[in-house]
């Protein structure tokens, strides 16, 4: 595969969602709508398959303003199949609730609209070869998502996209005023925006003072924890995960925190050179362990299903970074792994939530109670995104976490490594604390689910579970083959 | 592939079709079967290897695998657990039978006797912890599959949450030796600092040392075991807890040598406490089987005596007394698994007839349920330590090898052994005092609920499997060269002289014991003496002697009555609480309550605190998502300040 | 050794002679008292008298009360062929002082588990009383044990005794700790005052006495032998292993009758001298006779373990 | 020659100096003053000067121009669209900020007194322009963090986004158009976004105060 094709591949799997997006605005109907969503999601995906397959097989090009390589591939791939499952679930949900943050006649529209450009950039992300470019993405993403968390236009909804709002936004501009120094100090007296681009930025960091260079990287770190959600800055994580519609928690937790983190990984290759490995690598395993710590108190009580997704976003994404900060080839097999059986497994979980807050309302304020019952379908979801977010064999992030703690040991980062283990262990201490008061309780008195919701509701669930849970097996069944593989190879050469 | 391989590969092909068939509704039964003749299979592969000693499949690897085969150690306890599960998925057929998510029970059954057999059989780290976290979890779904209150929900949070959190350090010490090479070089750690051992040998003994129940970290397993049903709590009591020593008989013996000094001590410690404390709180209890479950902490401690005195002598230089030792260990590990899922079995039998096990509200179910009664007498003299059965032989031999590091072990070991010898000693005196106890209110004397009186014995599905258990009991007790034989080739110091493993068991340089002329000259003296009182003609019935009183069940004895003196002697040690309420009508007692209660002091004192303590923190920590986002704006400036600082300071 | 005609015959002879023992030991306490007592036959008439009334079994009792006086008396028998007489021994059951642990334990399950078949309260009590005596009687034992296997570095009991042989052993201070304990271990397992009060009458007293309640005809007499057979046990092993005695027949078995007859003689002079303790005392005298050990096992330790 | 360019850049150096101390000036300004209008005015001024700055800077580069160009019409733009925000939804009273005026005050010199001097030193251009730049930044939290009307909020992001271009005009010509460009098109989505949820937030609430945003917490 060369270049030339490789550029109008990836700008058409950019292309793609934003013409759907156009698109569905001609539709007549809210059926319509719904109808035309379902072609072109399935038309939008397969070129980003294609595209990210692309990258995958063919080596890692840096042509023009896009970057294609194994990782890019691995998240396009990725992306491209949680967005796909939420714009098919979409349905789904939209017909459970009502949006009032448009005008209700165009609310669907405005919704797909939002959906498809949300996806676009999630697809583009990983693909711009330019620092600063990318940056400007993903600030982009900040004003789709948060209005698509506020859709439902519901007063907890509005203050959680308000809070992610203020909060990332604000994040975001630090990591600009990062940027601006590399810039401005890498060429005094102006320069081109192409010293931003992953393949120089090496060479522009190594023109700059040492300390300030450090500085403008600490400081662009910052931002893009903000927008990750690492800990301490991950406040608005809870809140915006919990309160989205189902299919956008999805993206937001499977594909957006990667993706954003995407980025960090990027950069942290691309300092190492200049800034030190030491000093390129430290941040990322400050936040990372210090994102899974804190994850681990709020994983220690019952709450609402999709609050204590959020949480596990927050411990996953710590443990994804440990391992990117680890580095060594088998953590970084754990890190892909990992990435993607995170991303099926709380899609999942995401999706169970719409039947599931169909069947019990009150499921949205506390914890789900026996859902066994009530909708059998839903709690296979639910059985299967918890049992894989445990860690549990033969889940595929039991040997992600096994990858990522031996690679710790081999590269010598044994402390860091131990660490992760006792943490892990107590989050799933506190996720099985979690699920047994569930497991014990009754269910709430004042409220009889009905059959015809049963049925009704968790038709659609049942497909994407059972393709995820094949999906897993499948991914469990690499596992053993990951760590010695050309991808892994290629990813530990560095992806600037 | 070698013919036994292929053995291996069938028999666990058949389970895994046993497990699919079991899970209809409508074959249970056919599936139970089918798994037990694939745990046969597996079984007799295994023991094969032991008696062979050729190894099958392929050796440790440091690699990331999958890689399995069987040496002896892993065959001996491969046949072990075949010995156990098997009768266990027998006995199932008809525990099972007619109870709720059957099907699902069978399942997990099936799916933990694989897992079982899958840590023995692992040569890898990887799927080593892979078995490792199955056999954790399923147990802990059949729990929850038999009944969801929340006392049993709590054991379960309280068995994977403590076998999880220490399951870190078998995770950090099996990644760790594989990391360095330790599985396929026995020298690879003496090139380590003596730090390093440390904590390698450290996070092994905490993470199987909780799987086995050895105290302080035992607390899960006298709630986990109970609440289990029947025959999963005879293979957890019987053969998990094993596996887990046959995880630490690997570090301690083969990966981690050579050993910090510290270990073997500790290690000897830790199982004399086991000994003594588990049988004592044994003893305290009023419910069948959770006392079952704390008599195996004890035997645990026994266990692990054997195996510290053998890393004792070793280091001492006595490699012939280090081999005594440890096959000493690993002849209790047989004898308990086959006594203690005998118990087991019984117990389920008997709550299948009578419901709960309250030992006050038994009594006299030798003569409803003579078969299943009389299984459960003969396990009880095993256990407590009677010849002639198979407890009383492993207990022997590990007194003399405790004696005998006492008196071959140096200065250092002297007190020691001599120590612990004297804990086993008092161990097995507990031992009859309690089983004693649950003969008693189990199977002698009268009923004490309608219902008892009128339970029957169970069907032949039930009674075979623990005949069939007794009988190996006494057969082993009798003679134990068939056992002994075979193990004592499974020590890392040598076999055994052949004349331990004789009829006779001659420790070499003391003492000779001849279990088969004991027993049958104890046999044929009491069957004479039989006979002769038969000849004095017919035993008169008369009614028993209390000073005269009319007999009443309100008079009988209790539990908590008979072991009274004991509590009282050492009140100090037990704190036993009680309460007395008398509640006057005018100036005459209306009623009189009395409430005495053991508590677990390692609960009250150690686990309850700290686990209280954690969840206070964690109530303190959620504040900090106080929901204002003044605050989350407040924590970004300090992490911005605080980002800045460390670049100043790193920089400069 | 084995199967030499001697000492078969001599142990042999113990099993009849063991009955002489409490007799003995009666008649002795019966004239340090002032009285003329029973003559030392006195077991052997009660023995008869017993053998020929008819046995008797309450209610609702099973297999396990009928089996328990016979199977005590066997396991006794089968200790009283294990412990040797004059340094040798029937070598048919080994000769191990941990096996006549093992025995013993076999005749206390079964009376204690008979005491629960009728489940009267006075049989439990003494039964239980019974079992928390031996709760620390057996680690005193073990270490007393330990403290003379020092010596021939075993617990052969031929071996022990051969060593007790020997003279100088008495110059040992952990030869004397271990004769100390070894001596509450007698006290306790023949139930002896200060422990026990085998005469008495009163239900609430019994510990040895109590399981036996229920019993009569044969069944009772089994079980008195099995007493006597107790006493003659521990004795025995008292003379041989803490008193130097000759090792060559017949010397050996004279100087043995001797040495029990003598430790008889102190039995009874500790029961008259002695009044019964409360029951919660005990474990207090059996804990100080630990601590003896304990110091017999630091001297020992302090002397180099040699 | 090499006079000249000294002068030059003694001259710019005295102008960034200058603006950097008005702009931290007017942000402080915003975090006392009571009104919203007058405080959109602040920032305005703010950006216009800014803006101007940049415009004066780039002497005749096309591809600077734009930058600087679309710098201003951002300003304007963000202005207008605020001010209609602001016009849309009167508040029956003004949002306390809950913070006594002083209080802020103290806060905010606290915050500027300890975070930017942590700022290592370039070593080119002027060190004070950037300090003044991570000052502006952290004056855009400080008056988030003390400020509860939800338009003020929006105003401290940019304010924030201001220190970036502080930060650019501090030392080189300019930063090049397409991340001026494309950071100006963030911002103006950002505002209106922004903008909408304020109104949102004022129909729901009746009062545009983002203390009334405390339902979610654990």
């Amino acid at each position: 595969m060369t270049d030339q094709l490789m550029i109008p591949l990836t700008t058409a799997s950019i292309a793609m969602p934003i013409v759907a997006a156009l698109v569905l605005q001609a539709a007549r109907s809210e059926r319509a709508a719904h109808r035309l969503n379902r072609v072109c999601a399935v038309a939008t995906s397969l070129v980003g398959l294609g595209a990210g397959l692309a990258m995958l097989t063919s080596g890692s090009h840096a042509t023009g303003w896009v970057i294609t390589d194994t990782a890019s591939g691995i998240y396009v791939v990725v992306v491209t199949v949680v967005a796909l499952m939420s714009a098919l679930l979409s349905p789904a949900y939209l017909s459970g609730v009502q949006g009032q943050f448009f005008s209700a006649r165009r609310s669907v529209h405005s919704y797909y609209l939002m959906l498809y450009g949300f996806w676009a950039a999630l697809v583009a992300i990983p693909v711009i070869a330019n620092l600063g470019v990318g940056l400007i993405v993903v600030e982009a993403t900040t004003a789709a998502s948060s209005v698509l968390i506020a859709f439902s236009g519901k007063p907890r909804a509005l203050e959680a996209g308000w809070k992610y709002l203020i909060l990332t936004t604000l994040g975001v501009s630090i990591a600009f005023l990062g940027i601006v120094i590399m810039f401005v100090a890498s060429a005094p007296n102006g320069g081109g925006i192409s010293q931003l681009d992953w393949s120089a930025l090496p060479a522009t960091l190594a023109r700059i003072p040492h300390d300030a260079a450090v500085a403008a990287y600490a400081l662009v770190m910052l931002g893009l924890a903000t927008k990750i959600g690492w800990a301490p800055v991950h406040n608005w994580l809870p809140d915006a995960h919990s309160e989205a519609p189902a299919p956008i928690s999805a993206m937001l937790s499977s594909a957006l925190l990667p993706v954003v983190m995407l980025l960090a990984w990027r950069l942290r290759d691309a300092a190492s050179a200049a800034i030190g490995t030491t000093a390129a690598t430290t941040p990322l395993a400050a936040f990372g362990i210090f994102s899974v710590a804190v994850a681990v108190p709020f994983l220690w009580q019952p709450m609402a299903w999709k609050r204590l997704l959020a949480y596990h976003s927050l411990e996953h994404m710590g443990i994804i970074t440990v391992g990117i900060a680890i580095a060594s080839p088998l953590a970084l097999a754990g890190v892909v792994l990992h990435f993607a059986g995170h991303a099926l497994a709380k899609a999942l979980g995401f999706y169970a939530a719409i039947p599931l807050y169909q069947v019990q309302p009150d499921a949205t304020r506390h914890s789900a109670r026996d859902v066994a019952a009530s909708s059998p379908a839903t709690f296979a979801a639910m059985a299967v995104t918890a049992f894989t977010l445990a860690g549990l064999p033969p889940s595929p992030l039991f040997f992600s976490e096994l990858f990522i703690i031996l690679g710790g040991i081999e590269s010598g980062h044994v402390l860091l490594a131990s660490a992760l283990a006792v943490l892990i262990a107590l989050a799933f201490i506190g996720l099985l604390h979690a699920l047994l008061e569930a497991l014990q309780g009754s269910p709430s008195p004042d409220h009889q689910p009905t059959a015809t919701i049963r049925t009704g509701r968790t038709a659609p669930i049942l497909i994407p579970t059972v393709v995820t849970a094949i999906a897993l097996a499948a991914l469990t069944a690499c596992a053993w083959l990951l760590p010695a593989s050309g991808i892994v190879r290629q990813l530990a050469q560095g992806i600037s | 592939m070698t013919p036994l391989a292929w053995v291996l590969i069938v028999g666990v092909a058949v389970t895994v079709a046993g497990i699919a068939v079991s899970a209809v509704p409508c074959t249970l039964r056919t599936g139970l079967t089918v798994q037990a003749i694939g745990v046969a299979l597996i079984g007799i592969a295994g023991a094969a290897v032991v008696v062979g000693a050729a190894s099958v499949g392929s050796q440790f690897s440091n690699s990331l695998g999958p890689s399995m085969g069987i040496d002896p150690l892993s065959g001996f306890f491969i046949a072990s657990i075949a010995l156990v599960s098997t009768p266990a998925l027998v006995y199932a057929c008809g525990y099972l039978s007619g109870s709720h998510h059957a099907p699902a029970i069978a399942v997990t059954s099936g799916v933990f006797v694989l897992a079982l057999f899958g840590v023995v059989i692992a040569r890898d780290a990887v799927t080593f912890l892979m078995m490792w976290e199955l056999m954790s979890l399923a147990p802990a779904v059949t729990i929850l599959l038999v009944s969801r209150n929340a006392e049993s929900c709590r054991s379960v949070l309280v068995y994977l949450g403590s076998t999880h959190l220490a399951g870190v350090g078998v995770w950090l010490s099996m990644l760790a030796l594989a990391h360095l090479g330790a599985f396929t070089d026995p020298h690879a750690l003496a090139a380590q600092p003596t730090v390093i051992r440390s904590l390698l040998a450290g996070a092994a003994l905490l993470g199987f040392g909780t799987k086995a129940g050895l105290m302080p970290f035992h607390s899960w397993l006298p709630r986990a075991h109970p609440a289990a049903p029947g025959h999963v709590s005879a293979v957890m009591s019987g053969v998990m807890i094993k596996v887990a020593l046959y995880g630490l008989v690997r570090m301690l013996f083969e990966w981690l040598a050579p050993l910090p000094e510290w270990v073997a001590p500790l290690l000897l410690g830790a199982a004399a406490l086991s000994c003594v404390a588990g049988v004592l709180y044994a003893l305290m209890q009023h419910e069948l089987k959770r006392l079952l479950a704390f008599h195996s902490v004890e035997n645990v401690g026994i266990i692990a005596l054997g195996l510290a005195a053998s890393l004792l002598a070793a280091e001492a230089g006595q490699l012939q007394l280090a081999a005594l030792a440890f096959a000493a260990a690993m002849l209790h590990t047989l004898n308990h698994a086959l006594f203690k899922s005998l118990l087991f079995l019984c117990a389920g039998s008997f709550q299948r007839q009578v419901g709960k096990l309250d030992l006050d509200r038994l009594g006299g179910l030798l003569r409803t349920m003579p078969v299943t009664g009389t299984a459960f007498l003969a396990g009880s003299m095993a256990i407590a330590g009677v010849p002639p059965f198979n407890g009383f032989a492993s207990e022997w031999l590990t007194l003399q090898a405790l004696v005998q590091l006492a008196l071959h072990g140096g200065q250092a070991s002297a007190p020691m052994g001599a120590l612990a010898a004297a804990a086993l000693a008092a161990t097995a005196a507990l031992a009859v005092f309690c089983f004693v106890k649950v003969v008693g209110l189990v199977l002698l004397g009268a009923h004490r609920q309608k219902v008892v009186a009128s339970s029957q014995e169970v069907p032949a599905s039930m009674t075979g499997p623990v005949i069939f258990l007794a009988v190996l009991c006494l057969a082993i007790g009798v003679v134990p060269a068939i056992a002994l034989g075979p193990i004592g080739h499974l020590s890392p110091y040598g076999p055994l002289p052949a004349s331990a493993t004789g009829l006779t068991l001659a420790v070499p340089g003391s003492g000779t014991f001849a279990p088969l002329a004991v027993a049958a000259f104890i046999v044929g003296c009491a069957a004479a003496l039989q006979l002769a009182r038969r000849r004095a003609g017919t035993t008169a019935p008369s009614p028993m002697w209390i000073c005269g009183q009319v007999p009443d069940n309100r008079l009988a004895w209790t539990s908590a009555g008979f072991t009274k003196s004991l509590r009282l002697v050492l009140a100090v040690v037990l704190r036993p609480r009680r309460t007395v309420s008398v509640e006057l009508d005018g100036v005459l007692v209306h009623s009189v309550v009395h409430e005495s209660e053991v508590p677990h002091l390692f609960d009250d004192l150690l686990f309850r605190p700290a686990l209280n303590g954690i969840l206070a923190a964690s109530r303190v920590l959620r504040r900090t998502q106080s929901g204002s986002l003044r605050a989350y704006l407040a924590y970004l400036l300090i992490t911005l300040a605080a980002v800045l600082a460390v670049v100043r300071l790193g920089v400069s | 050794m084995v199967g030499n005609a001697p000492a078969i015959a001599v142990q042999l002879a113990g099993l009849a002679v063991a009955p002489l023992l409490p007799g003995t030991i009666q008649t002795i306490k019966a004239r340090l008292q002032g009285r003329r007592g029973a003559s030392p036959l006195q077991p052997y008439r009660e023995l008869r008298r017993l053998w020929r009334k008819q046995s008797v079994a309450p209610h609702d009792t099973t297999f396990v009360y009928r089996l328990a006086p016979s199977l005590s008396a066997a396991a006794l028998a089968c200790a009283l062929l294990v412990v040797p007489v004059g340094a040798s021994t029937v070598g048919w059951f080994g000769s191990d002082m941990l096996v006549l642990v093992g025995l013993l334990a076999v005749a206390r399950f079964a009376t204690a588990a008979a005491a629960w078949d009728p489940g009267g309260g006075f049989s439990l009590m003494g039964a239980a009383r019974d079992l928390m005596f031996s709760v620390f009687a057996e680690p005193l034992l073990l270490l007393a044990l330990v403290l003379v296997a020092v010596g021939p570095r075993s617990t052969d009991l031929v071996r022990m005794a051969s060593a007790a042989g020997d003279a100088n052993i008495v110059s040992t201070p952990a030869h004397w700790c271990a004769a100390l304990a070894f001596g509450l271990v007698v006290l306790v397992e023949t139930g002896r005052q200060p422990i026990d009060n085998p005469d008495t009458h009163l239900e609430l007293t019994m510990v040895h006495e109590g399981p036996l309640l229920e019993y009569a005809g044969r069944d009772l007499a089994m079980l008195q032998w099995t007493a006597a057979a107790r006493h003659w046990l521990m004795l025995v092993l008292a003379a041989g292993l803490f008193i130097p005695l000759p090792l060559t027949a017949p010397w050996s078995v004279l100087a043995l009758a001797a040495a029990v007859a003598a430790l008889c003689a102190v039995v009874a002079l500790v029961e008259t001298s002695l009044a019964k303790m409360r029951i919660l005392r005990v474990p207090v005298l059996l804990g100080a006779g630990v601590a003896t050990c304990m110091i017999g096992l630091a001297s020992w330790i302090a002397g180099g373990t040699t | 020659m090499h006079d000249r360019a000294g002068v030059v850049d003694r001259r710019r150096h005295h102008l960034s100096t200058l603006i950097a101390t008005a702009s931290v000036g007017l942000a402080l300004l915003v975090v006392v003053v009571r009104r919203r209008s007058v405080a959109l005015t602040l920032v305005t001024a703010q950006s216009l000067m800014l803006a101007g700055v940049a415009v004066w800077r780039t002497g005749g580069h096309l591809e600077l121009m734009t930058g600087a160009g679309a710098l201003l019409l951002r300003t304007v733009a963000i202005a207008t669209i605020l001010g209609i925000g602001i016009a849309r939804t009167r508040e029956t009273r003004p949002v306390r900020a809950g913070i006594e005026p002083m209080v802020r005050v103290v806060i905010a010199l606290a915050a500027l007194l300890a975070i930017p001097p942590l700022m290592p030193a370039l070593g080119f251009g002027d060190q004070y322009a950037q300090r003044g730049a991570v000052a502006l930044v952290v004056l855009g939290i400080i008056i988030a963090l003390t400020r509860r009307a939800t338009i003020v909020q929006i105003l401290g992001i940019i304010v924030a986004e201001n220190g970036a271009t502080l930060a650019a005009l501090s030392a080189s010509d300019a930063v090049p158009g397409v991340i001026e460009l494309g950071v100006i098109l963030d911002l103006l989505l950002i505002a209106v976004v922004a903008i909408a949820f304020h109104t949102r937030i004022f129909g729901q609430f009746g009062s545009g105060d983002s203390a009334q945003l405390q339902d979610l917490h654990d």
